[in-house]
């Protein structure tokens, strides 16, 4: 236990969790990481987080879809030309309908993309610090740092009363 | 700065006032997803015969052709097409309770949402089937689908057929990436429960998900952007679907009210379902606590509010029908109501109609099992609202010499019957495979657990 | 059209290919064949006048009935294909009913013996000819009188065959199933000449039917359709012939009247006397030595016997005579009573009174028609029973089904001890034979014809034998049996026989014989018709005459009428699946049979429509489906012949019911013909019903723009739409899209909407090429329905069976409709019923093209509406999409049930469909390209109008249909579609369709149809 | 960081809509269950060598295709030479590489029965290809059925033969003529009816 980098903590209270968050970043800690069962925003502030960058994936793909759509419609009926109906080769208003779907299509697929490469997803590897419960009724906290920096945050977070605290290393 | 979140309802609004801690909540979800008790094994074997049924009947069309429906000239369209507009129609009460209503921050959401996602995913892979059922040739089905090929061919965008293709494949995609986005957190939570086998199947399909921070961040952003994205999605399909029909010049199916007629009714079929649905799986798991009369309420007006909408619709089709003046028309929906197929037409009317206008009265808005017998009623009226567009509006066209009657084959309904068996196959394996009902989302709207009881308020 | 062969010893020379691998014939839409190895078979010898691929055109005689109407054959690799009327011939000039068409059926029929057979036991057994020719030979040598029962044949055989019964001292008995025995016995008597006489329709202004069934049945169904449509049709003068149909029961012949009068069964003779006698006035002589006749008959009498009114008798003379030139046929094969020649003889009179004969009636050319009298059969019955014949030989009739059991035949014939048949495939009377020796099928067979006096036309076999049936030509058979009886040495061919006899005819001051036999082979007949038209001096009859109104056998308070089928004859063609699957003209019913009962009948006795009943008569009794028909009277019920087959074959037996069973074995006198109106039956409702296997679905046509109609006096009138339905604004071809819209008179009009479509793709470079379009002449439309079984034999359209058509699937590209506007059985007035063909229209803006999902169907640069079978998915959207509903779907692989050696007939040109596409009229696309490939091939020339001839429009004998190319400004099509009665069919849809109506002309004010109330 | 992210999702996205335009390899038409597949010569009744009769090298004959194909100019059908045109010429000629193979066009002509050759060319059924047509447009039959008079035995898998596929017949009728537009019509109903 010499070496150990890293402090988990996880307690049974909301406030608790959130002080300890705000106290850690206080006291001038680089990587704190929060477990919930739940997406807590108390906690997403105490972290201080920003404007989430999954919008611009679903934008871009949503965009690239409207013009697959147009695209492939308009040049498949000019590629070999039949009249039906009486009606232009190039209907746009029927191309819309493609059009349209084909934005929703690419637009969700890319959100999720987006999503998995932004939050790691997936990585099915178990790691030691996690704790079952987080995904049951408790918050988590974890804290990173050297050997004298980590008995300080042992302090901080002891001031907060929690159920468990254990030293571990996060492995990604 | 305030720490009262908005998205988190006074105590009071919840609908579920008896569930208290984040604990309970995963313990009794999670029980679901253990032993299964007689009842489920017992629907999951009538499940499985309907389906070797099911597959039976396609078998032994495929084998002799199209001809063993009752289908002809001039009812191209019967059954198949019916069915499959009614499980599109089904499938549209599910995203749009887990989209529209995420968006609106509807209250009674939470409890309902996963059961009525996976009724939506089923239901789609279950409507799926009968465009392929239907056509002539399923071994060139694979036409409309655009792809580069040796013969310079490609489908043809003007046909409403075609966009139900990227409709309906669109649809399920999203419908399903959402559903199981939504999922992966109670997976995890399962998970950390489960043991053995179990443990491995929810490892894998959970991800990994553990929670943290950021994860929930960029969760919650896609979240909702795939809500943004699904809400317009659920609107479209079914106005898609309704123009196979709109953009035709049959008498009967030629009318602009068509897709707002289709998306009220396919949100009134789908909620109906949800209701079919959840009372039976709310006993045998005993969920009472958590899908309370509250939800069956707010469920019940959803359909009272869609009921009106769809009467409103029949009346003014045979309004303008009446008001246009227009020979043809008018005696295409004097044939609805009194021609070959009236008891079709009238149970439609008495289903759809009528019978929802009890739920107008609280009483019966809270009480289960009249909900439960209604929502019957109501899915089988719109199942007949669609037989009633497809085969009256065909038998009697424009020319009477050709004028003729259609009767469903033995196949035909083996094949419908089957259908529902192959939905309910897949809904039961999901009631006992995944959290039926969602346990974070649970956990947003109950308490946080609080310490200090002085200082600021949470 | 391909050229016309001519051959000398032809059948060497026609050999063929053994199989069809090199035109790739009968080719199926996915080639679905069982053997890996596909075998491409060439000639032996190649013959040179068969190229692979191109069709050689033959011309010959329809054998089917006793009209002989002239053919044309296509053959394909040295297979018959298609028959077609000869436009040279004098009988049919180019048109063929859809009998014709059938007999190719015959050709290839499965059911024909696979050669000559002997009785072994309860079994057939299959002999050589020699030992079968032995056998017969063997017999004949020994028997007492033997007997020969023959239909009709051709003059060569014909004197052959009294030849070679001379030969033999035996009997001879010819037999018409159906004969017009008491016309020809009244022209006997009154004129004293033979055979019957020919009718001009054509140049009748007023034409008046004595319930004569004459497009349909009679003498010459092609001709008189073909004679009927052009006198009724509009002249350029805007004046039309008018046509009056007397007589119990609407036939199809009646359902085009003008007019329709039901009188009483057999009281023809009493209205015709009565309107010669208002004729003739106070004129003694006018009825020469029949004036005492006239004497006793007045409309009044006449008024009350037939019940109808005096005035409609009054009037009906007065225009007989206005109305010059006119006609008045007497009661036809379809009623024959007990009084028939006593009414033919009255309306003899008529007409000559009216001074008709040489006008319309005309004797120079009498037609050699069927006559033989059904007295003789009686007479072999009684010397079949005594057993004293103890050779009995049938040919080309079948007696033991079409005679009334009544006759005892059937119990008689089997007393013979030796019984021979030279029929070609089993029925009834084969059947029961004990030595089988089947005769060749016309197609395949020397022959020759003689329709009308002075007409001489040959029968000259297209294609060597259907190789699955060792058939040999009855002339040939007795010939060498002939040989072997007088034991001399080689028998000539009948091929010689015949030839030997036209030479020892013709007179070599016209040229050599072998030219002129060459140009007979070619042309297909020979016209040596004299000019003049005689008028024939009235005859006093040599037997007391009884123009009474002739006794029904009661009891029984419906009289029944039991006609001839206008498909099936009188029962020698219901083996055929495509008349089988034809909707009757009248009924519209398909396989099986029906009772025709007035529907105000019914309802008095609580019959609805399908209910079976129970039909009795003092003479039999069977049970029978209801059609309720508003096209008969309520005192009379018919049942029509040609159903209830037992031992014809797979498509014939217990198909609906034999009529014959309810009648007497009578003759009439003194013609001596089997009377067919003749009973009385109780009709009883067995409390069963069934659904009628009809394809109709209404016969009311709601009000819409589908078959409407102009009086004649508004023609002519354009403008004032007030007395018309619909519009008719000129015609203008509607830019690029091959659709006609007319010239808008008002706004909002289709031209205001020009097609987006005529600018893109395709069009923009097709600019210049054909439009093809079809007009369809409402007025000349008989309904005969000759161009559904044309198309169905040209463009490989499968048939359903009863089942199908039950569950509405029949495949028929041509669906002709017919709705009745004005019917009424119940006193003389005007009657309009409509027949509209509804094929597929190729609309310019075709709501079924823009729905397929795949392209299946689309547009063509020609103005076509293409359907391209192999990317056919089957959705069936765009048969709902079809507002005329003429898209049918293949929902079976109906094909497959196709049995060998019928699928030979299949068009090597047409994809036969496969199982899930979706199929309809094309416009015979293939004859088309044919075409274009030749135009092409013959250095580029322009395709010239009237080169394409679709099936349809070759085969109606009314002349009612025309196609060709509508950018051509002098085309046929271009010209009648600029007539001021074309319509397009639901033309407010806008579809623009390419197929032109022209609206019915009728005598009487029409409602103009409504679309707003 | 992130913008890294960021720019291999937007790859990821264009690769997904790249997948829908992969080029799809000639399928079997309809039909194609008749193909022959059977290994040569032995598939023919007679080892019959095309090069032999049409091939122009020395001790070749050089003979015109039409001279037995003899209906390829005037009809849709090329034909297949009568067993009599063999023998016209076979009477005299005993065949100097295997006169066995040209003694069994002896035995056909005595019994009467025809040649059972196995088809080698063959478009599906529902295709209506008319050769006289594309003589007539000047084609030589060695743009569709390659080079046969140097061939000894022919083969369908022969590159220059695509009749099995559709894509093959629309690329020479899409070549723009000299007036820029197509020299054949592209039309459906031109071979499929």
């Amino acid at each position: 236990m010499e070496n150990a980098t890293g402090l988990l903590a996880s307690y049974e209270y909301l406030d608790s969790t959130v002080d300890a968050i705000k106290a850690l970043k206080k006291a001038g800690f680089e990587t704190v990481k929060a477990y919930s069962p739940y997406p807590e925003h108390h906690i997403e502030d105490a972290l201080g987080y920003g404007q989430s960058p999954v919008r611009v994936w679903t934008l871009v793909s949503g965009l690239t879809g409207t013009a697959t759509g147009f695209a492939l419609t308009i040049w498949t009926s000019i590629d070999w030309p039949l009249v039906v109906g009486g009606k232009p080769i190039v209907s746009i208003p029927a191309y819309i309908i493609i059009a349209f779907e084909m934005t929703i299509l690419f637009g969700a697929l890319g959100t999720i993309i987006g999503l998995f490469v932004l939050s790691r997803l997936p990585s099915i590897k178990p790691t030691v610090v996690y704790d079952p419960e987080f995904s049951s009724g408790r918050y988590g906290v974890y804290v990173e740092g050297n050997h004298q920096s980590l008995e300080e945050a042992r302090q901080i977070m002891n001031e907060q009363q929690p159920i468990e605290l254990r030293e571990g290393e996060l492995d990604d | 700065m305030s720490l009262v979140p908005e998205g988190r309802t006074a105590r009071g609004a919840v609908p579920h006032p008896d569930v208290h801690t984040y604990d309970e909540v995963n313990r009794d979800v999670l029980r679901a997803l253990e032993t299964p008790g007689k009842a489920w094994w017992a629907l999951l074997a009538v499940a499985a015969a309907g389906v070797v049924l099911f597959f039976g009947a396609w078998g032994w069309q495929l084998y002799k052709g199209i001809g063993v429906s009752g289908l002809n000239s001039p009812v191209g369209w019967g059954v198949y097409i019916t069915t499959f507009v009614f499980w599109v129609g089904i499938a549209h009460s599910g995203t749009l309770i887990s989209a529209i209503l995420f968006l609106f921050r509807a209250p009674w959401r939470q409890s309902i949402y996963r059961a009525a996602e996976a009724m939506t995913v089923f239901a789609v892979m279950t409507a799926g089937l009968f465009p392929l059922i239907h056509v002539g040739r399923l071994w060139h089905a694979y036409w409309l689908i655009p792809y580069p090929n040796s013969r310079f061919l490609w489908p043809n965008f003007k046909s409403p057929l075609v966009w139900d293709v990227f409709a309906i494949t669109t649809y399920f995609t999203v419908s399903a990436t959402f559903f199981y986005l939504g999922a992966i957190p109670d997976i995890a939570a399962a998970r950390d429960r489960a043991t053995g086998l179990r443990k491995k199947f929810y490892q894998v399909i959970s991800l990994g998900w553990r929670g943290t921070d950021s994860q929930w961040h960029h969760f919650g952003k896609a979240y909702i952007f795939l809500a943004a994205l699904a809400a317009p999605l659920v609107l479209s399909v079914h106005s898609v679907v309704s123009w196979d029909f709109a953009m035709t010049i049959v008498p009967g199916w030629h009318a602009t009210i068509f897709a707002p007629y289709f998306v009220a009714g396919a949100i009134f079929s789908g909620v109906a379902m949800v209701i079919t649905l959840v009372v039976p799986m709310r006993k045998i798991f005993g969920l009472e606590a958590y899908l309370t009369t509250k939800h069956f309420d707010a469920m019940a007006k959803l359909c009272l509010l869609t009921s009106l909408i769809v009467l409103y619709a029949y009346l003014s089709e045979f309004f303008l029908a009446w008001y246009s003046g227009e020979e043809i028309e008018r005696t295409a929906f004097r044939n609805r109501l009194f021609g070959d197929y009236w008891w079709a037409a009238w149970t439609m009317l008495t289903c759809n109609g009528f019978v929802p206008i009890m739920l107008w009265f609280r009483r019966i808005r809270h009480s289960i099992p009249a909900l439960f017998v209604i929502s019957i009623f109501i899915n089988i009226g719109m199942w007949f609202e669609r037989y009633v567009i497809v085969v009256t509006s065909l038998h009697h066209e424009y020319e009477p010499f050709a004028w003729g009657i259609y009767r469903p084959s033995l196949t035909e309904m083996a094949i419908l019957v089957g259908s529902f068996c192959w939905f309910g196959f897949w809904f039961l394996l999901f009631t006992r495979l995944l959290p039926p009902i969602a346990i974070a989302e649970l956990k947003e709207v109950l308490p946080a657990p609080i310490r200090k009881k002085t200082g600021e308020a949470y | 059209m391909a050229e016309n062969k001519s051959m000398k010893d032809g059948i060497k020379r026609r050999d063929f290919l053994r199989v069809l691998g090199v035109s790739g014939a009968g080719a199926t839409l996915t080639g679905c064949s069982t053997e890996k190895v596909e075998r491409l078979l060439p000639y032996v010898v190649a013959p040179d006048d068969i190229t692979p691929g191109v069709s050689t055109w033959y011309t010959t005689v329809c054998g089917g009935c006793s009209a002989q109407c002239g053919m044309w054959v296509r053959t394909r690799e040295g297979r018959a294909i298609k028959v077609e009327g000869n436009p040279n011939h004098p009988v049919s000039e180019g048109g063929l009913c859809a009998k014709g068409h059938a007999t190719l059926q015959h050709l290839y029929h499965p059911d024909r013996f696979l050669g000559p057979m002997m009785r072994d036991g309860s079994e057939f057994r299959q002999v050589t000819w020699e030992e079968a020719e032995s056998l017969l030979a063997a017999r004949l040598g020994s028997a007492q009188n033997p007997m020969l029962i023959s239909g009709r044949m051709g003059p060569s055989l014909n004197k052959l065959v009294d030849e070679f019964v001379e030969g033999i001292g035996g009997v001879r008995v010819s037999y018409d199933a159906i004969s017009d025995a008491p016309l020809a016995e009244a022209a006997r008597i009154v004129y004293g000449t033979a055979g019957i006489p020919q009718y001009d329709l054509e140049n009748a202004r007023f034409l008046l039917s004595f319930g004569n069934d004459f497009i349909e049945t009679g003498s010459s169904p092609v001709a008189h359709n073909k004679g009927l449509a052009r006198m009724s049709s509009v002249d350029a003068a805007g004046s039309k012939g008018r046509f009056v149909y007397l007589g119990p029961r609407l036939s199809l012949t009646g359902l085009n009247a003008d007019k329709w009068i039901p009188i009483r069964p057999g009281t023809e003779a009493a209205v015709a006397l009565a309107m010669a006698a208002v004729i003739a006035g106070d004129d003694p002589e006018a009825a020469g030595p029949y004036s005492n006749v006239l004497q006793a008959y007045n409309p009044r009498v006449a008024a009350q016997v037939a019940g109808v009114t005096e005035d409609a008798i009054f009037e009906l003379a007065e225009d007989f005579v206005s109305e010059a030139p006119t006609l008045a046929l007497g009661p036809g094969v379809g009623a024959h009573h007990r009084g028939a020649t006593a009414a033919n003889i009255a309306v003899m009179i008529l007409n000559h009174v009216a001074g008709n004969v040489g006008r319309t009636v005309l004797y120079d050319a009498p037609v050699n028609g069927a006559v033989s009298a059904y007295a003789d059969i009686e007479a072999t019955v009684s010397a079949m029973a005594s057993g004293e014949s103890e050779v009995v030989m049938v040919h080309g009739a079948n007696p033991v089904y079409s005679i009334p059991p009544q006759a005892g035949f059937a119990e008689a014939f089997a007393q013979v001890p030796f019984k021979v048949s030279f029929a070609s495939a089993l029925d009834e009377t084969s059947e029961m034979a004990d030595l089988i020796l089947p005769d060749r099928h016309f197609l395949e067979a020397w022959g020759d014809s003689s329709p009308l006096a002075g007409v001489i036309a040959v029968q000259q076999p297209v294609m060597q034998p259907v190789p699955h049936f060792e058939s040999k030509q009855t002339g040939d058979v007795l010939l060498s049996v002939a040989n072997k009886l007088s034991g001399e040495g080689d028998a000539a061919t009948f091929y010689d026989y015949l030839q030997e006899h036209h030479r020892s005819a013709y007179d070599e001051a016209d040229g050599d014989f072998e030219d002129a036999w060459q140009e007979l082979l070619r042309t297909g007949m020979a016209d040596t018709r004299g000019e003049e038209a005689r008028v024939l001096e009235l005859q006093s009859p040599e037997i007391a005459l009884s123009f009474e109104v002739p006794t029904f056998d009661a009891p029984g308070d419906l009289t029944l009428l039991v006609h001839p089928s206008p498909r099936f004859g009188a029962g020698e063609f219901s083996n055929s699946p495509w008349l089988q699957e034809l909707p009757d003209p009248v009924s519209k019913i398909v396989w099986h049979s029906w009772l025709e009962m007035n529907p105000h009948t019914a309802e008095l006795r609580g019959i609805r429509d399908g209910d079976i009943v129970t039909v009795t008569s003092p003479h039999g009794s069977l049970e029978v489906p209801v059609w309720l028909y508003p096209g008969i009277r309520e005192d009379v019920v018919a049942l029509a012949m040609g159903g209830g087959h037992t031992g014809m074959g797979r498509y014939a037996d217990d198909k609906g019911v034999n009529a014959l069973g309810l009648l007497p074995s009578t003759s009439e006198q003194p013609s001596g013909a089997l009377v067919t109106t003749v009973t009385s039956v109780t009709v009883i409702p067995t409390g069963e019903n069934r659904r009628l296997a009809t394809v109709e679905g209404s016969s009311d046509q709601h009000d819409r723009l589908i078959a409407p109609a102009v009086a004649l006096a508004d023609l002519g009138h354009a403008g004032d739409d007030e007395h018309e339905e619909g519009g008719h604004e000129e015609l203008r071809e509607l830019q690029g899209v091959g659709g006609f819209i007319p010239v808008p008179a008002d706004e909002g009009a289709p031209t205001a909407f020009p097609l987006e479509g005529s600018r893109h793709g395709l069009y923009a470079d097709a600019q210049e090429g054909p439009r093809w379009a079809m007009a369809i002449d409402l007025d000349k439309c008989t309904g005969c329905s000759a161009c559904v079984t044309a198309c169905q034999a040209e463009n490989n359209v499968p048939w359903v069976g009863e089942e199908q058509v039950l569950m509405g699937r029949d495949m028929n590209w041509v669906r002709i409709e017919r709705f009745y506007e004005q019917v009424d059985a119940t006193q003389a007035g005007d009657l309009d019923v409509r027949f509209l063909p509804m094929i597929c229209q190729h609309c310019g803006n075709a709501p079924c093209e823009t729905v397929c999902p795949v392209f299946a169907t689309y547009h063509t640069p020609e103005g076509l509406n293409a359907q391209v079978y192999n990317r056919c998915v089957g959705t069936r959207y765009c048969a709902n999409n079809c507002p005329y509903k003429v898209r049918v779907f293949n929902w079976y692989r109906y094909t497959d049930e196709v049995p060998e050696p019928l699928n030979w007939q299949w068009n090597p040109d047409v994809t036969v469909r496969d199982n899930g596409v979706m199929e309809k009229c094309s416009f015979c696309v293939q004859r088309i390209r044919e075409v274009q490939n030749r135009a092409a091939l013959e250095g580029g020339r322009e395709v010239r109008d009237h080169e394409v001839v679709p099936a349809c429009e070759q085969s109606c004998p009314a002349e009612a249909i025309v196609f060709g190319n509508i950018r051509d400004p002098n085309a046929r099509i271009t010209q009648v579609s600029s007539s001021e009665r074309t319509y397009r069919v639901l033309e407010d849809l806008n579809t623009q369709p390419a197929v032109n109506y022209l609206k019915k002309v009728t005598f009487h004010e029409v409602a103009s149809v409504g679309h707003e109330e | 960081m992130r913008k890294h992210w960021l720019i291999g999702g937007l790859a990821s996205l264009l690769t997904l809509a790249g997948l829908a335009f992969i080029q799809e390899g000639p399928q079997e038409p309809p039909g194609s269950e008749d193909m022959v597949e059977v290994e040569y010569p032995s598939g023919q009744p007679i080892a019959f060598p095309h090069d032999q009769h049409a091939g122009s090298q020395p001790g070749q004959n050089n003979m015109d295709c039409q001279y037995c194909h003899y209906s390829a100019e005037r009809s849709v059908d090329a034909g297949i030479p009568s067993v009599s045109s063999c023998w016209g010429c076979h009477q005299a000629i005993p065949g100097s590489n295997n006169p066995e193979e040209v003694a069994k066009i002896q035995q056909h002509i005595q019994s009467g029965d025809p040649i059972p050759w196995v088809r080698i060319y063959k478009v599906a059924d529902h295709v209506h290809f008319p050769h006289m047509r594309h003589l007539n447009a000047g084609l030589e039959c060695q743009q569709c059925h390659g080079e046969v008079q140097e061939l000894q035995v022919l083969d369908s898998r022969d590159p220059a033969w695509g009749g099995d596929n559709m894509g093959w017949c629309v690329e020479c009728h899409r070549q723009p003529d000299d007036t820029g537009k197509a020299q054949a019509s592209t039309d459906c109903t031109v071979c499929h009816y």
